[in-house]
């Protein structure tokens, strides 16, 4: 079958989408070309505010109060949606085309039955009864693989579970067959095994009804499970797309060489190969450089070139399907195009700077249920955490979402008190000790860095004031001449320019916040520093940079690095040791290296086969978890993880506590399963041989 | 293809207007208007009648000033310039009555001279109340008090409603369990009986105005600052200023108050024209502010008899359409501020 | 949500009683004693009272005692449904407040009757479409009422109503018996003064729903507009609303006292506002113990009307 | 008392009976209604005006200020007007069956004068006549008043005699003052509960705030027949509806009522618009400016009459009340009085006043501070304006502390300047007396001068009002003289009926007078 003689679903002609606010005409999107063939995937990447959900809004004709389709046409099975009516857009809206969001919840309506939510899509795009249209409501809930969907259509949307409700907005969107589905950062708001199990449906779906789909996404791991095809956006227009294959191994334009190649893929290693960020930021839409906007940032510009006119979209070869929109792909010896930065020996470990023993966390909550006359749950948010850490060692905590790692950052922290156990920083123990009540000393010697760049800085106080309230407070300095000498030391180190120090955390952006965040850590020369989720709110180029950030003043200052994540390539990437969590309990622990090889931990299994990796050479085994995580006020009282676990024996898993195994020295892995069982274990990913032109990852140096 | 439109970039504000902008100036500025506004107000009585409109001479420059540089940082936003024209013409009235030609405003002169009518050897522009006294000059000597009573008894409520709030908030507990009861005492109590009681156990006068508002509003003002305070006292940035071992008092003022202010600025707006009506329905009742010095509330009290017959109504119509005016122009900066912080 | 009431109740009965003490306390100065004294026999006669006569009349009136006493003796008379008797026209306090909280609540249900649906209006078409020309409209009306205040407003509707136009009466007092018409200008002064405010507050929370993610996804259901409306925002936009409405009711209880005081309607904010003047403190204990008991009464309405409107509360 | 019509014995104290008078209807008032406890501690002329139809007097003084008998048929006092016999009216039957007689006087006086009633008639000129400091004293140790032995004498069943310890003028008039109301012996506080009356009208309906209904008493309790000794009454029912002050003309004008107790001058253009006639009294109701002469500065004689000087009273008057009222001269008597001798008329003098000022060592201006309660209306406050603008020009800052009436209630007597209402009095003599007698209860100036009480002596010795002009000019004089007030007018009263009610006249005092009251 050719696909060209198809007529395509979608069509995009040299769109440009503006919006109008009061600074003026913001261009988001300009001049965008996108086909998209019956049955096929299609997907765009690129950072955050470089236009791809108005895009996708824009496939809608829905442009909000300010936006408007400023020029180009969108084809949608070859009429143009601009010159329909509101009427007929209506009736495509929700049948042909439907659109998945990425905050699940916020797109439900939390005060209606989802069983109605469901029900009206059919009532009111094919007329059909209310029984019937339940009827087939119901069906969809079941093949978007929903337990129980009797009880979820007649549940509240906050009743549900976010990957739940994610289900049930796919369920939705499906529910009268479209011809095209977008699917906007569908699991960003999800955690890893949520979003394995999700992407899985899409796929299948795909397969199943023949929808075409759009999947947006800035992980390019997710794009190249899903999608056939792919779109790289920058700064509000493509700069190159192709298939997926011919792009992730033969990229032609700076850019997207540059966000590969921030991405933590096995095999990048912090002293060794260490991450390269692109330099710079995105420009503002009303700051865009003439020419190329990629330009200041791109290490191939050249002046007289690249800033002259507007650039087209070319075809890498002629009649190929892969385009670039930079004016010297074909000068640029890809093979040798980059540099390699710096290797580092990797740092030495020095002595036992912190020691948690059997430390527990509980909190005591009133039941939700308030006909019950004060019945109060306990949350077990950690149980017995047992480790140590090192001078100038990188450990990390993973799990998913609510299994107790920001609660044990706070307890060390003093912002809680533990229930139990000790948490020892050289003599001093921390367990029961209130912020309040730690000595200045102590203090100082303990920072954190928040999860939350958005939320780090308090929003009404410039830059330089935050930073140099550590630095006075904790006594570094006091002389104002030297404070402000200080700031600007720290803002050198964090990379970002002096002048910051005036501005307020709005003029900022996410990455530039959190700098600042890592900066305001490190003013009081701590010894050890928490870092909860430092980069996972952030774009991959900026990631990079921040994690470089880390270890180069971790190095410099030989501080301790807890570095907490959900995001296991992250974490494989900076830390020296990992700690797996689960509801609260430690799953496994040991170096880097043994986690990331068998054998595992059937939980640590499952979250390395759920991490999206970005690299075609990459072959993962699939584990899709199913079933939900236990609520943490009652968890089950043998091993946590059985409820999911692919390996469970039925008897044993749910009634006894599993026994800390030691693999290998100072590796433990909590599970009932024989040792034997557990060495024989398959390495979860694999690395094949790479057919890439360049050695990208390892470089030529 | 499609042009790259060009923004249209504003033209480069005044340098002036930057510096005026700063917090610092404009505090300085506010300072200027109001303290000569207050003291000439609510000192009527001690300061010489020579200096008293001496006094308010620096205010007229700094009023003018600020309404500038209000319509200028606020000029994207028309309904909040509208709000704003209203309240400065009050303000800039209220610093400027002293120098501008009128008479007496309390000299009795033509009874019932109806607007625009020569009695007496006097114009009356907007005629003259039921005791013959000019109403436009005490129309416009009225915003003083009103103006003067109204903002400071929102200020007074509002200090004492956020430092409450912010302790109930933040600290929680004890703390919150008792002042949350204190205010729902106050707050279930009907609001008139508080104000009779205050009123008529300290006496009628502006200060116990004052105290009155405080009583009653301040309770709500706390709430507000306490569910504020609860929502950002779970903010990273908290949490970060805990870990470096800060005095919670610290806490309350620099991190969680600032960041408390758009709400309760625009509460605040609102609540100003509460506090408006609330002093003139005092004022009606008997309990409120005193003659002799004009104000809205007194107007409208004498002349609700009178304004009876259509032919006087302007006698109670001027003085409440002024009262409205005022309370609209607070109603609509709230507007405007809040349409501006959402916008993107 | 049974704890939750229970709870409420019980502080419903914590603050009536530290209320009523503190009233009983602070009519207990000699200040307010003597303010009695003035309303009850006249300026002239209390001043040539002799110290003695005055003794006797505190003693007549019962106010000769220490406060704690009398606050003790009329808790016992409340717990046997005995609430005192007024100073002022010497009628049985429960017989006079139940009067007269029947007049307001007559009033009361006809604000609500007419407020909530013209605000609920005005309010939803304005929220609808924030910034258009109908949203202007509408908040400009709604704040307009809302900023006059309700003396004007009284004034002028009767004078055009009632004096002019002579549709209706021109005060509240119903000397002929119950009368409907009367009850019209009081109504309307009411609703104007207080729609508007219930009105901005829909139009914010409607405005608030209309720019939710949830509205897109019903639009780009493909939705017929109608529908996102009525099913989709309504629902959620009357949930802040509810609230403030409920709230009100204290609002109707004491403070419509210039409206009740300027068309003669002998309600309950006539009743308090008089009582207070005059000192009688029996009416005002009992008339506190009944505002507390509404405004205790509006927060549990509305916290489990709010929860019953609002699922993500209900069933959490 | 006036002589003539007073002696006319057996003169009615009504106007005579309309011939086209009809039988039958409702008077609908709107007043404030108050509650009821005891006549004699009646606070407010409102209370009495429930009660005048019930509860009558031994006199009564007409809307033409002259007073005539009433229960009492006649009067008459010795030359040295010191003993006063009065005949009491025959046939006149309680609304209980029983006959009304010199007893139930005498026990009403008695009760009057009792320290434990607490009843301000005490005050009242014969009652000061009629009582002496006795053993008792009350608790700050001043002597309790007690009735002189003697006084009050029952000669017989329908004559009383009072013999008096010095000459009283007034006795008709004081015993038509509104709390000397005559109350069976049986009478308890509160008296709503159980009224018994010799009047046409019985309390059919108290509701405190609300209404007071009154209907005509057709049969005695204990079931007899009865017949009002005043001869015909037309109006089936009075019926007052509780108005504030400032909602009376607005009901009238909404039709609720027939008339009402009274409008201010700034109602008097919307009263003009409406259909009804406007009765317009002339009183002696006023407001007195006082300065109290044992407080600094009005202690200095020549502050107090700088002050005086610097005000213009006609002007004044002219201002607040354009139609209608009378200028005042600083005396407090009024020339609705019968025995008012005018003096020359007063001068603003600008320049004497601040010659007094220099001499009394304020040359460089006085400052003073007047509380106004605004009792009887805004308008006093505007009458203080004025002053204080007049005053401005002599170098006196006048500063004008106004506060709830209530609250001026309470500091009426103590306050060292003060605008109090004074209400209408028949006689001249008798305000007088009330207001400026040394020691006098009501003397909120505590003025205290013996040749001013020895002139007002001498002229309530003499009963014939020409020939005691004469004496009270001396009163009048010195009490001008002493500078004690700013009286600046008497105000005029304005009621308004609809016209269908007939028979109706204003009264000086606001006093209601429905038994010859008729509607169309
Ligand atoms: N309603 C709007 N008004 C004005 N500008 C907008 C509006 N919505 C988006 N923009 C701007 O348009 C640009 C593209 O935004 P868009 O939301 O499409 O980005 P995105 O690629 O989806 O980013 P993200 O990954 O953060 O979701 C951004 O610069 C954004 O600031
Ligand atoms: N103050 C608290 N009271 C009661 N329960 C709490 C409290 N704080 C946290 N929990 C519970 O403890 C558990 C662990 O929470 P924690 O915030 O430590 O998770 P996390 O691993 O940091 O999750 P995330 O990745 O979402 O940040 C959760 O189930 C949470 O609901
Ligand atoms: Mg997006
Ligand atoms: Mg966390």
């Amino acid at each position: 079958m050719s696909v060209s003689e198809q007529t395509p679903v979608l069509e995009c002609r040299n769109l440009c989408i503006s919006y109008f606010t009061r600074a003026g005409e913001i261009p988001a999107v300009v001049d965008f070309n996108l086909k998209l063939m019956p049955g096929e995937a299609h997907g765009i990447v690129g950072e955050s505010g470089c236009g791809k959900s108005t895009v996708a809004l824009a496939i809608m004709n829905y442009m909000g109060k300010n936006g408007g389709i400023v020029g180009g046409e969108i084809l949608f099975e070859g009429r143009d949606m601009r010159t329909m009516s509101g009427e007929e857009l209506r009736r495509i809206r929700g049948s042909k085309i439907a659109m998945v969001y990425q905050e699940p919840m916020a797109s439900l309506n939390p005060s209606m039955k989802l069983g109605e939510q469901l029900a009206e899509v059919p009532i009111y795009h094919e007329g059909v009864s209310r029984e019937q249209a339940i009827e087939r409501s119901q069906k969809m809930l079941a093949s978007v693989r929903l337990p129980d969907p009797q009880r979820i259509m007649n549940s509240y949307p906050h009743q549900i579970s976010g990957g739940q409700q994610q289900r049930v907005v796919i369920a939705m969107a499906l529910l009268s067959n479209p011809k095209l589905l977008l699917l906007d950062e569908p699991t960003t708001a999800l955690d890893v095994t949520v979003e394995a199990g999700i992407v899985e449906l899409i796929k299948e779906i795909s397969a199943k009804f023949g929808t075409s789909l759009i999947y947006i996404s800035h992980n390019l791991g997710l794009i190249l499970e899903t999608c056939s095809r792919l779109t790289v956006m920058y700064s509000g227009e493509a700069v190159e797309s192709g298939d997926i294959g011919t792009v992730f191994t033969k990229m032609r334009h700076p850019y997207t060489r540059g966000l590969f190649s921030s991405i933590p893929v096995p095999g990048a290693d912090k002293n060794m190969r260490p991450l390269r960020s692109i330099r710079g930021q995105l420009p503002l839409p009303f700051a865009r450089p003439t020419g190329c906007y990629f330009g200041p940032r791109c290490d191939h510009f050249v002046a007289g070139r690249c800033d002259q006119g507007i650039l087209p979209m070319l075809p890498v070869e002629s009649g190929s399907s892969h385009f670039v929109r930079c004016v010297r792909f074909n000068e640029i010896d890809w093979s040798r195009a980059t540099t390699r930065s710096d290797q580092h020996a990797p740092i030495e470990t020095g002595a036992i700077v912190l020691n948690v023993s059997d430390m527990s966390k509980h909190y005591t909550i009133e039941s939700g249920s308030a006909v019950l006359l004060g019945a109060k749950k306990t949350v077990k948010a950690n149980e017995r955490i047992t480790f140590r850490a090192r001078e100038a060692e990188t450990i990390a905590i993973v799990g998913e979402s609510g299994c107790g790692k920001s609660t044990f950052a706070k307890v060390l922290m003093g912002l809680e008190g533990a229930t139990n156990g000790k948490v020892q920083l050289g003599d001093v123990d921390l367990a029961n000790l209130p912020v309040q009540r730690r000595s200045e000393n102590v203090i100082s010697r303990l920072q954190m860095i928040f999860q939350n760049p958005f939320d780090t800085l308090n929003p009404s106080h410039s830059v330089g004031s935050q930073i140099s309230r550590v630095i006075r407070k904790f006594g570094v300095e006091r002389d104002p001449a030297k404070v402000e000498e200080r700031v600007n030391q720290l803002l050198d180190i964090v990379k970002l320019p002096r002048d910051f120090a005036k501005r307020r955390p709005r003029q900022l952006s996410g990455g530039q916040k959190q700098r600042v965040g890592i900066a305001r850590a490190f003013a009081g020369d701590p010894k050890i520093v928490i870092a909860d989720e430092p980069v996972s709110a952030l774009d991959v180029s900026v990631q990079a940079a921040v994690t470089g950030l880390l270890t180069d003043i971790q190095r410099e200052n030989r501080t301790t690095l807890l570095f907490i994540s959900h995001d296991l390539s992250v974490v494989r990437y900076l830390a020296d040791r990992i700690i797996v969590m689960y509801l609260g309990k430690i799953m496994e622990k040991g170096t880097t290296e043994e986690i990331f090889s068998p054998p595992y931990h059937p939980y640590t299994e499952a979250l390395l086969s759920a991490v999206p990796i970005a690299d075609t050479s990459v072959k993962k085994r699939k584990i899709v978890l199913t079933g939900e995580i236990p609520s943490p006020s009652n968890p089950p009282p043998g091993c946590p993880f059985c409820t999911r676990c692919p390996y469970v024996m039925k008897g044993i898993c749910d009634t006894q506590v599993p026994p800390q195994r030691e693999m290998a020295p100072r590796h433990v892995i909590a599970c009932h399963l024989d040792e034997a069982t557990l060495r024989a274990m398959q390495p979860v990913i694999t690395i094949e041989p790479r057919e890439m032109e360049a050695e990208l990852v390892a470089g030529g140096a | 293809m499609a042009a790259i439109t060009s923004i249209p970039v504003s033209p480069p504000p005044l340098s002036i207007l930057k510096i005026l902008q700063q917090p610092r100036s404009l505090i300085v500025l506010v300072l200027l208007m109001w303290l000569p506004l207050m003291l000439n107000v609510m000192l009527a009585g001690s300061i010489s009648e020579t200096v008293r409109p001496y006094l308010l001479l620096p205010a007229i420059p700094s009023a003018l000033i600020l309404y500038g540089v209000g319509v200028l940082s606020w000029r994207e936003s028309p309904i909040a310039i509208i709000g704003l024209t209203l309240i400065f013409f009050w303000l800039i009235v209220a610093v400027s009555v002293p120098f501008l030609p009128l008479v007496d405003p309390n000299k009795p002169i033509a009874p019932f001279a109806p607007i625009g009518a020569v009695k007496n050897n006097h114009y009356f522009i907007l005629g003259a109340d039921f005791k013959g006294r000019d109403m436009l000059a005490r129309t416009l000597w009225g915003c003083q008090r009103v103006l003067v009573w109204g903002v400071t008894a929102t200020l007074v409520a509002y200090l004492v409603g956020c430092i409450f709030g912010l302790v109930a908030g933040y600290l929680g507990g004890w703390w919150d369990q008792v002042i949350s009861f204190i205010a729902n005492v106050l707050l279930s109590f009907p609001v008139m009986v508080l104000f009779i009681l205050i009123m008529n156990y300290l006496g009628a006068s502006g200060f116990n105005i004052v105290i009155a508002v405080t009583f009653a509003s301040a309770p709500a003002i706390m709430r507000i600052v306490r569910g504020l305070t609860f929502d950002t006292k779970n903010r990273d940035y908290i949490f970060a200023a805990q870990t470096r071992g800060e005095h919670p008092l610290r806490i309350m003022i620099y991190e969680l108050l600032p960041n408390a202010r758009g709400p309760i600025i625009v509460d605040a707006c609102l609540r100003l024209g509460y506090t408006t009506v609330a002093i003139t329905t005092l004022t009606f009742l008997g309990l409120g502010l005193q003659p002799p010095d004009p104000d809205w509330g007194l107007m409208i009290k004498e002349a609700a008899n009178v304004a009876k017959s259509p032919q006087f109504a302007y006698m109670l119509l001027i003085p409440a359409l002024s009262v409205s005016s005022l309370i609209l122009g607070f109603n609509l900066i709230a507007d405007g501020l809040r349409e501006m912080s959402l916008r993107d | 949500m049974l704890k939750l009431i229970a709870s409420r109740l019980l502080q419903m009965v914590l603050i009536m009683g530290v209320v009523s003490a503190l009233l009983f306390f602070i009519f207990d100065s000699d200040k307010f004693k003597k303010q009695i004294a003035v309303a009850e026999l006249g300026g002239f006669a209390v001043s040539a009272l002799s110290d003695q006569d005055y003794q006797n009349w505190l003693e007549r009136k019962g106010l000769n005692v220490p406060f704690y006493e009398r606050y003790a003796k009329w808790v016992g008379g409340i717990l046997t449904g005995d609430l005192g008797k007024s100073y002022q026209t010497n009628e049985p306090v429960a017989t006079l407040v139940a009067d007269r909280l029947k007049k307001t609540g007559i009033l009361g249900f006809w604000v609500f009757a007419l407020m909530i649906p013209l605000s609920l209006t005005f309010g939803i078409i304005a929220g609808m479409k924030e910034g258009s020309a109908q949203d202007r409209i509408t908040s400009f009306i709604s704040i307009v009422t809302t900023s006059l205040p309700e003396i004007a407003t009284a004034v002028i509707l009767m004078s055009i109503f009632a004096l002019w136009l002579r549709w209706l009466p021109a005060n509240s007092a119903m000397v002929g018996g119950w009368n409907w018409l009367a009850l019209v200008l009081p109504v309307m002064t009411l609703v104007l003064y207080d729609f508007g405010y219930v009105a901005r507050m829909t139009r914010a929370s409607m405005a608030e729903v209309m720019t939710s993610q949830y509205i897109r996804t019903a639009i780009l259901k493909g939705l017929p507009y109608k529908r996102v409306i009525l099913r989709h925002a309504l629902r959620n936009a009357l949930i802040a609303p509810f609230t403030i409405i409920v709230l009100q009711m204290n609002w109707l209880l004491s403070g419509v006292v210039v409206v009740e005081f300027f068309f003669q309607y002998a309600g309950f904010g006539k009743l308090l506002l008089d009582a207070a003047l005059f000192g009688d403190i029996y009416v005002i204990q009992a008339a506190t113990l009944v505002a507390v008991f509404v405004a205790v009464l509006s927060q549990i309405i509305s916290d489990v009307g709010y929860s019953f409107l609002n699922p993500r509360i209900r069933f959490s | 008392g006036l002589p003539a019509p007073a002696f006319a014995q057996s003169a009615m104290p009504f106007p005579p009976d309309d011939p086209k008078a009809k039988a039958g209807g409702i008077l609908k008032v709107a007043m404030e209604v108050q509650k009821m406890e005891d006549p004699a501690t009646y606070s407010w002329v409102q209370m009495s005006n429930q009660t005048r139809h019930t509860l009558e007097y031994l006199s009564m003084t007409g809307p033409d200020n002259i007073t005539r008998p009433m229960l009492a048929e006649s009067w008459k006092p010795t030359e040295d007007l010191k003993t006063w016999t009065f005949n009491l009216r025959q046939g006149v039957l309680w609304h209980n069956g029983e006959e009304f007689t010199a007893d139930h006087v005498a026990w009403n006086i008695a009760r009057w004068l009792d320290p434990k009633t607490a009843s301000s008639n005490i005050g009242l000129s014969f009652a000061s006549a009629m009582v002496e400091d006795s053993d008792e004293k009350d608790a700050k140790g001043k002597p309790l008043k007690r009735m002189i032995k003697g006084a009050l004498e029952v000669v017989d069943k329908h004559t009383l005699r009072l013999n008096l310890n010095k000459s009283v003028l007034s006795v008709p008039e004081d015993f038509y003052n509104y709390p000397t109301a005559i109350v069976h012996p049986s009478f308890k506080a509160p008296l709503s509960d159980n009224m018994i009356g010799t009047g046409p009208f019985a309390l059919a309906e108290l509701k405190v705030g609300d209404k007071c209904i009154l209907k005509r008493v057709k049969k005695t309790t204990d079931g007899k027949d009865f017949k009002y000794w005043g001869g015909n009454v037309y109006l089936d029912e009075i019926h007052y509806y509780n108005f504030e002050a400032d909602n009376q003309l607005s009901a009238f004008a909404s039709g609720d009522v027939d008339t009402l107790y009274s409008f201010g001058v700034e109602q008097i253009d919307m009263a003009n618009s409406l259909p009804g006639v406007i009765h317009v009294a002339r009183t002696a109701q006023t407001i007195c400016c006082r300065m109290k002469v044992t407080q600094k500065p009005f202690t200095d004689k020549r502050v107090r009459q700088a002050i005086v000087k610097a005000v213009d009273n006609a002007a004044v008057k002219t201002l607040i009340f354009p139609q209608g009222g009378d200028v005042g001269e600083n005396h407090h008597v009024a020339p609705v009085h019968p025995d008012y001798a005018p003096l020359p008329p007063l001068k603003r003098d600008v320049a004497a006043s601040k010659q007094l000022l220099q001499e009394a060592g304020f040359g460089n201006g006085l400052d003073v501070t007047i509380d106004v309660g605004n009792t009887d209306g805004p308008w006093h406050q505007t009458a203080c304006e004025a002053m204080r603008d007049q005053m401005k020009e002599a170098g006196i800052n006048m500063k004008i502390n106004v506060m709830p009436a209530a609250k001026y209630w309470e500091i009426w007597d103590k306050t060292p300047f003060g605008c109090t209402a004074w209400t209408h009095r028949p006689l001249g003599t008798m305000v007088m007396s009330l207001g400026y007698r040394t020691g006098a209860p009501w003397n909120e100036s505590s003025y205290s001068n013996p040749e001013f009480d020895k002139a007002l002596d001498a002229a309530e010795g003499v009963l014939d009002p020409k020939e005691r002009k004469g004496k009270l000019a001396v009163a009048e004089k010195i009490l001008q003289d002493d500078a004690v007030m700013i009286l600046p007018l008497f105000r005029p009263v304005y009621t308004i009926v609809t016209k269908d009610v007939n028979g109706y006249e204003g009264h000086p005092t606001q006093y209601h007078q429905f038994n010859k009251v008729w509607k169309a």
